[in-house]
């Protein structure tokens, strides 16, 4: 059973239409990440489920009811704002535990459930604070708290950890993936950060400009990108993108092409750096992350290229060095549409 | 939840105020059935001298004191806002006027306003001879020289701001914080912010004041003209329209007459707000979230 | 109807400053322990225009008060719209009211076509209360009756005098060397203070008493009167200016012993019995041909749209009979419209100042009374404001009769009378 | 996401507290004196000539005013009176004006424009255009002479500038607020109640208090609806004491200490609230 | 010359102290990214810098400058609000140009700036727009252009790039870097993203409950962490810390150890799995990031540690696989003082 259907839902802020025809399923206990760059629509997608955005056009299902005409309490959804919309007037616990609260939940039991909520995301120090007084990261987690400490037949979580440093991140990352596993709830989740889209998603649905671009597991998003533009979205560096005719032809057994303008893909860490009889490329920079180290090319034609090299055996600035990528590493995409092409 | 406002704006206001209106257009005294007359009230308001004077009065009152006023509540506001030494007191001490009941207010002054005996004349003539101010000047016949009169009933309104004063504080204390902190970063000088970001920022609530102030003025002219002055200096010199009106109606039983320089007050004040509008309009974008 | 509902009060509304309401509570008081079962409910406005606004917003909205006070200069514009009941038939079928005990000029200053609308409380008339304390002490004669308008000037004029007691001119500008600290004369410059005046001259203050059309001040006769009486501040600067007015007005400054004379009605006697600095007495109104009174009266009217009219009458008879007569002579406040109360010692009381108050009842037989056209108050409001410019600025006599003409006709065009 | 808190910022500058507190005493210049005069002159003996000079402390001082105040204008029982109205109105008036203000602020623009206007035209029209047909009114209800045309106006907010603060207050709230009320399912009146309200109250506070005022001296409505002087409210029992003769001056000021008192412990309760809240 | 110098610098909120001494220089044209876990003060150094929070102690130097008492508008420097702090009722293109227009550029020059300024953050379409209808990643990079259009001698950001998606976030890194070597400003940079840490910083200073924990190059911070709370902050999963005496034994050729109780800490990335003798684990979960997959592992004696490994070729969940490290990959604390051992 669906937990949440958007069937052709189209919404606009005024005259400007944001969403176009959104098609999206996911199933009772699903978590669906939903990415996409600023001002793809994301928030909106979420707004409209919540109900606080009015749709022209579709229907949005929760739960199997049709709640395209119901209001927003009557959704049964809860949701982390971007702007976290935490009441200043209330305390920390107060904020948690309102929505609790207003449903009539015994006051003791609300708070009771608050302050475990708020243990959960690691500011049960905080408590008896106002919003005015905690820091931007504090104010993000209550406003997860608030989100978490109900049931709700679905979880609308926009950003909801952009302002958290990586190991609260992670920790909240499988907070979130634990609580999602206890309850079985589903779960749409906006994010900017891969590698949470990546860990969490059980679905990745990615957006451009209020379409939909692709939907699928991680697996699917990253191995088998849609088209060029889910590709080099995701990723990061960006796949690599040449002419298939260009000057970079991949090793290995090579796939029968079909008749027409192709790209070939790769991501830098299909790079290989140093191949025996390779193209070559001259180094521009390298960014050094930790282990990793990223090497920015330019082959002789004058195509960029990023490649994933250890930090410790990165080239130098200005060096030439030889690359090569493999075939089965390698994605395929018509020019003209953009999509993929599995030969 | 707009049921008991709504009620209460039909019964208690628009439908008495339509009902008065239309006696606009009768001849009616209070005492005897009104009948039907067209617009000779209006006619006659036209060649009416103490109409016109009492306009003139009204008009020359609003175009003084309301910019004063809302002025000086949004000085007083901004002056205010913030906490200091003093501030709290000078708060309180602002509103206090507003405080005094309107009917002890106007004899306050009455008494304040004395040429012989009132405190601000005596203070005027401190270090001055015979009767003179130090400049050797006459000290202002405030309730007996025209002039001086109706500066003396601005000078009365100027210091009932209160309301307008406690509306624009906490107006201004409910902007957001954070974008003041943002000008502070970019140096922006007390005028810049005071033009750029509050003045935009609480623009709807001072047009909203700045409106009811110049509908008011109407009002606020009657109790100091009923108590202080009554009308005078004679003949008429603080005669505002809402003594005419008063007087013709109540008065000298001239119901319909008095209904017909209601409305046409009303309609000079519709235009003052439509013009006062258009002043502000420049700022309406504000206005939509 | 007229049928009485038992148990409904009696509305009876009046206007006055609080000891002048307290005079109405002891009349209530005393009437409901006279008459029990009787109740009257006092309704208090403070002045005039408190009464004029709630008595006009009651008998529109339809609730009216069954009997008001009003004075006859007043009342025309309610007579002349039938929201007065005329009295004629229960006067005629009264037991207790006989219209032959009660001053005729009261009585016919409220006939109205013909019919008796309301029942005179009070004939007061204007006099001079003078400070005879201070006449001692400057040695200036006392005014005696029959004393004429240049007797009352020049006694003002040797009564104003500086703080050493000099007799002075008060005409200086303000901020001259030396003020005077008592004046001679106060008086209001009023058509109620000048009617007398002009008509002790042989004038007439408007073209027609029965009809009139106009203020009609342009006979030689109005115009010395009038003159004499702009002169006083001026010409002679007996009379305080308008500033010094402002500051204390005629009565305070009477009562505070720094004026020597004010004209005015038995109305502030109330007042100056509470003077225990000085001796005061009063003196009649100076003449110039023949001696003329103006009339101050005040009635109980009944609203037509009374619901309670039998009670209301009850209580006219009573208010209007020797004992509510009596009640209200007491406060000193009036002359007493009943003959007999009026002679008696409720009225002429020797213990009580002013020993003189037989000087009212002497200038009953000469009073007049001024029109009752309904647009009165409109005229007395306007002539008031210029007269009072005219006193104080000294605007040319022409274009104060003037003004008053051309400005008071339409008033009178709008306006009926009875 | 705007609006770290709300409120003035802190920031360390000590030349403009300065200023400030210089300006602050200025105004405590300008407008403290009135209101002295008015005490001093409360406690001056009646009866007396004005004093040639002005006089902060009276000589003699005397209280005398204020026992022939309470004497003459019944302020007492006015007073109670007062305090009647002054209960019931205000708080019913607040409530009125803050949820007219609440809805007017959710409601959709057209329904909101139109109940502007109509509030902007009921500041315009007069009081004395008034009298005639609510006394018609009020008598049809049979509510004349009884002090509920006096707490009627709360029906209005009192005044329908208030319902207008109160809605550019709502307004002025971040969306997303309203936004999470919505999500969480509660309804307008609770919206109102647990969030809108506790956001506004320096609004309240300041409103309570000016409601008050405008209640506790009004002076027209009591003049032309009530009869019972059992039922005079404060500035009526004022306006009779304002016709005493001059020089009981002292009187009617001290009646006037006597009705502004309460007003001013309004103000200085509800100041607290509204002026130092968040301070 | 330096560019920036906080000298002992101490703040409180109240009465809770949140900076404590806080000791830092920049030097003209470096970038400094300050890290930290959510709460620890960041934000509160940026105010403090910019004048909006007083210190209780200490002071603060911008370009040789004690500007300690000095206001806000007179410390030059440039901000960017966690909270964005755009002005609800001016346009994308006067909240741009409002550093400007206040400073008397004259207005069309300032709004041509502004206009430039919003191209480089990639908003010039929405130029006439409040900052209600824009996105959350489209106010933040007009919060963004606010701060970029001056040329002031600090610019502070406070986590400008959180609401941004991966590409668009490498874009405005790359412009940060090009406008900072353009115009060789200092620049204060909190993030929460450790690519953008390391890639952009010149150096990194990580703060810890308001004490400077560490300051050093992305190189240093991340070879050389000076305390276990540095090691286990900069990475992502964090650095697995044992019992030097426990368990692990790391390979390779062991150096002096000193006689008390230490850890050793090593990165997922520096683990060996499936080497012929290491210490057995079993596999509890793996969590796969594009190419890269990590393997949660526990040791036999009960601790848990963290393996990165190819996406493909990463082991089975339950499976038991046996680990092993280098000597040279690994780090040194004292358990005591949590302080690294160099020995
Ligand atoms: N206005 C305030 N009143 C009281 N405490 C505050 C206030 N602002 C911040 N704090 C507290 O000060 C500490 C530091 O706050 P700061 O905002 O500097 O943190 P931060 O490092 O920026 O965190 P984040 O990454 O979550 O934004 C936090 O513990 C916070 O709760
Ligand atoms: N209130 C509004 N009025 C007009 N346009 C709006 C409004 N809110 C958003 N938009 C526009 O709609 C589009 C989608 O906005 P949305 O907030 O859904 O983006 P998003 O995907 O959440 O972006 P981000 O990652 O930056 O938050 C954007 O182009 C934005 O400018
Ligand atoms: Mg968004
Ligand atoms: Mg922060």
């Amino acid at each position: 059973m669906s937990g949440l259907v958007l069937d052709g839902v189209s919404a606009a802020y005024r005259d400007t239409t944001v969403l176009h025809e959104v098609r999206l399923t996911v199933s009772r206990g699903e978590l669906l990440v939903v990415l996409g760059p600023s001002g793809a629509g994301k928030s909106t997608v979420l707004r409209v489920v919540a109900g606080l955005e009015p749709v022209t056009a579709g229907r949005v299902h929760i739960a199997g009811r049709d709640v395209t005409e119901a209001r927003p309490g009557r959704r049964n959804v809860s949701m982390v704002f971007q702007s976290y919309a935490l009441f200043p007037h209330l305390t920390v616990v107060e904020n948690i535990a309102f929505g609790l609260e207003v449903r009539d939940t015994p006051r003791g039991e609300a708070r009771q459930r608050a302050r475990a909520a708020a243990e959960t995301v690691g500011c049960a120090g905080l408590l008896d604070r106002r919003p005015g007084q905690l820091s931007g990261g504090e104010r993000q987690r209550v406003a997860l708290a608030r989100a978490l400490v109900r049931e709700p037949d679905v979880f609308l979580l926009d950003e909801p950890l952009s302002n958290l440093d990586l190991a609260l991140r992670a920790e909240m990352r499988a907070e979130l993936r634990a609580l999602h596993d206890r309850i079985g709830a589903t779960m749409v989740h906006v994010t900017h950060d891969q590698t949470e889209a990546l860990v969490l998603a059980d679905r990745i649905a990615v957006l451009r400009d209020g379409r939909v671009e692709q939907v699928g597991t991680p697996d699917e998003i990253w191995r088998t990108p849609a088209s060029t533009f889910v590709a080099r979205f995701v990723g990061s560096p960006a796949m690599n993108l040449l002419p298939a005719d260009g000057p970079l032809r991949p090793g290995g057994e090579a796939p029968t092409l079909p008749d027409e303008p192709l790209e070939i893909g790769f991501r830098p860490e299909a790079v290989i750096l140093d191949a025996a009889e390779g193209t070559p490329a001259t180094v521009d920079r390298v960014e050094v992350i930790g282990e990793d180290a990223y090497a920015y090319l330019t082959l002789s034609a004058g195509q960029p290229v990023v490649a994933r090299v250890p930090a410790v055996r990165r080239p130098e600035r200005g060096a030439t060095v030889r690359l090569d990528v493999r075939w089965a590493d390698t994605h395929l995409f018509h020019v003209a549409s953009g999509r993929r092409c599995d030969p | 939840m707009l049921t008991p406002y709504l009620v209460g704006l039909l019964v208690l206001v628009l439908l008495p105020a339509l009902v008065t209106l239309g006696m606009a257009f009768t001849d009616y005294d209070l005492l005897r059935p009104p009948s039907w007359a067209g617009l000779d009230n209006f006619t006659a308001l036209v060649d009416d001298p103490i109409f016109r004077v009492a306009l003139l009065n009204s008009v020359v009152f609003a175009l003084v004191a309301v910019p004063l006023r809302v002025l000086l509540a949004l000085g007083l506001a901004l002056l205010l806002h913030r906490r200091a030494p003093g501030v709290g007191t000078a708060r309180t001490v602002a509103l206090l006027p507003t405080a005094v009941p309107e009917i002890a207010y106007g004899l306050l002054w009455l008494w304040l306003f004395n040429p012989l005996y009132g405190p601000i004349n005596q203070l005027l003539r401190v270090g001055g001879e015979h009767g003179l101010t130090a400049l050797g000047r006459t000290p202002p016949q405030w309730l007996t020289d025209p002039t001086s009169a109706r500066a003396g009933i601005i000078l009365m309104s100027l210091f009932t701001v209160g309301e307008t004063f406690v509306v624009l504080l906490a107006a201004r204390r409910a902007l957001p914080r954070d974008v003041y902190e943002m000008a502070a970063v970019e140096d922006a000088t007390g005028w810049d912010v005071f033009r750029r970001i509050t003045l935009p920022l609480m623009a709807p609530v001072l047009a909203l004041l700045a409106v009811r102030d110049a509908v008011a003025s109407l009002h606020f002219t009657f109790v100091p003209a009923f108590v202080v002055t009554d009308g005078g200096p004679p003949p008429y010199a603080t005669t505002y329209l809402s003594l005419f009106v008063y007087q013709t109606g109540f008065e000298y039983l001239r119901y319909g007459y008095a209904a017909a320089a209601t409305l046409v007050m009303m309609l000079l004040t519709l235009a003052a707000v439509l013009v006062q509008w258009r002043l502000i309009r420049r700022y309406r974008r504000f206005y939509q979230l | 109807g007229s049928g009485s509902k038992a148990g409904a009060p009696v509305k009876l509304l009046v206007f006055g400053a609080p000891e002048e309401l307290g005079a109405y509570r002891t009349l209530i008081d005393a009437y409901q322990t006279a008459r029990p079962g009787e109740r009257v409910q006092l309704i208090e406005a403070s002045d005039r225009k408190d009464l004029l606004a709630r008595l006009a917003t009651s008998v529109a909205g339809g609730a009216p008060p069954d009997v008001f006070l009003m004075n006859y200069r007043f009342y025309g514009q309610f007579a002349a719209k039938g929201v007065v009941e005329p009295l004629d038939d229960r006067i005629a079928a009264s037991s207790v009211l006989d219209p032959a005990d009660y001053y005729p000029v009261a009585m016919e200053a409220f006939r109205w076509d013909g019919a008796q609308l309301c029942l005179p409380q009070n004939v007061s008339s204007l006099a001079v209360y003078y400070n005879r304390t201070l006449f001692t002490r400057f040695g200036v004669p006392e005014p005696v009756a029959g004393w004429t308008w240049n007797d009352l000037v020049g006694t003002a004029t040797l009564m104003t005098r500086d703080d050493r007691g000099l007799v002075i001119k008060g005409t200086e500008a303000e901020g001259a060397a030396r003020l005077p600290a008592v004046h001679g004369l106060g008086v209001e410059p009023s058509i109620i203070r000048l009617a007398p005046l002009v008509w002790s001259n042989g004038g007439e203050i408007v073209d027609d008493p029965q009809q009139p059309t106009r203020l009609a001040l342009e006979s030689p006769e109005a115009r010395e009167a009038l003159r004499n009486l702009i002169d006083l501040r001026l010409a002679y600067g007996v009379v305080p200016s308008d500033a010094e007015v402002e500051a204390e007005d005629d009565e305070s400054r009477f009562l505070n012993g720094r004026l020597a004379m004010l004209m005015t009605s038995r109305r502030a006697t109330t007042n100056f019995r509470t003077v225990t600095g000085f001796e005061w007495d009063v003196a009649p109104l100076p003449v110039y041909r023949q001696q003329v009174g103006v009339l101050h009266s005040d009635a109980y009217c009944m609203t037509r749209g009374s619901r309670n009219k039998d009670a209301a009458w009850r209580f006219m008879e009573y208010a209007m009979g020797e004992e509510g007569q009596r009640i209200i002579a007491a406060t000193g406040r009036t002359v007493p419209s009943h003959v007999e109360v009026s002679r008696s010692p409720a009225f002429l009381d020797p213990d009580q100042p002013p020993r003189n108050s037989q000087v009212f009842l002497d200038a009953i037989p000469t009073v007049r009374a001024l029109p009752t056209v309904s647009t009165w108050p409109e005229i007395e409001d306007l002539s008031y404001g210029i007269l009072e410019n005219a006193v104080h600025r000294g605007d040319k006599l022409d274009d104060v009769i003037r003004e008053l003409d051309t400005k008071s006709r339409p008033m009178f065009a709008r306006g009926e009378d009875g | 996401m705007r609006g770290r808190t709300r409120g003035p910022s802190p920031l360390p500058e000590r030349a403009a507290r300065l200023w400030r507190t210089l300006g602050a005493a200025f105004v405590i210049l300008v407008f403290v004196p009135p209101l002295l005069l008015l005490v001093a002159g409360s406690l001056t003996e009646p009866g007396l000539p004005p004093a040639p000079t002005p006089q902060l402390v009276p000589d003699p001082l005397s209280t005398t005013g204020y026992e022939r105040a309470l004497d003459l204008g019944g302020l007492l029982r006015a007073s109670l009176n007062s305090v009647l109205v002054a209960v019931v109105a205000v708080p019913l008036s607040v409530l009125v004006a803050s949820l007219a203000g609440f809805a007017l602020a959710r409601l959709a623009p057209r329904v909101t424009a139109v109940v502007v206007a109509a509030s902007l035209v009921a500041l315009m029209v007069p009081a004395t255009a008034l009298f005639v047909p609510r006394f018609a009114i009020f008598r049809f209800l049979g509510l004349t002479d009884t002090l509920v045309p006096l707490i009627a106006p709360a029906l209005l907010g009192t005044s329908p500038l208030y319902v207008l603060v109160y809605y550019l207050a709502f307004r002025a709230l971040p969306a997303e607020l309203y936004d999470a009320c919505l999500v969480e399912d509660l309804s307008p009146l609770r919206t109102w109640w647990r969030v809108g309200l506790p956001l506004v109250r320096p609004v309240t506070a300041g409103l309570t208090a000016l409601t008050f005022v405008l209640t506790w001296s009004n002076f027209l409505d009591p003049l032309i609806y009530v009869y019972d002087r059992n039922l005079f409210t404060l500035p009526l029992a004022l306006r009779s004491l304002s016709l005493l003769d001059p020089t009981n001056f002292p009187v009617f000021l001290a009646g006037a200490v006597i009705a502004t008192v309460p007003a001013l412990v309004v103000f200085a309760l509800a100041q607290r609230r509204f002026l130092h809240h968040g301070d």
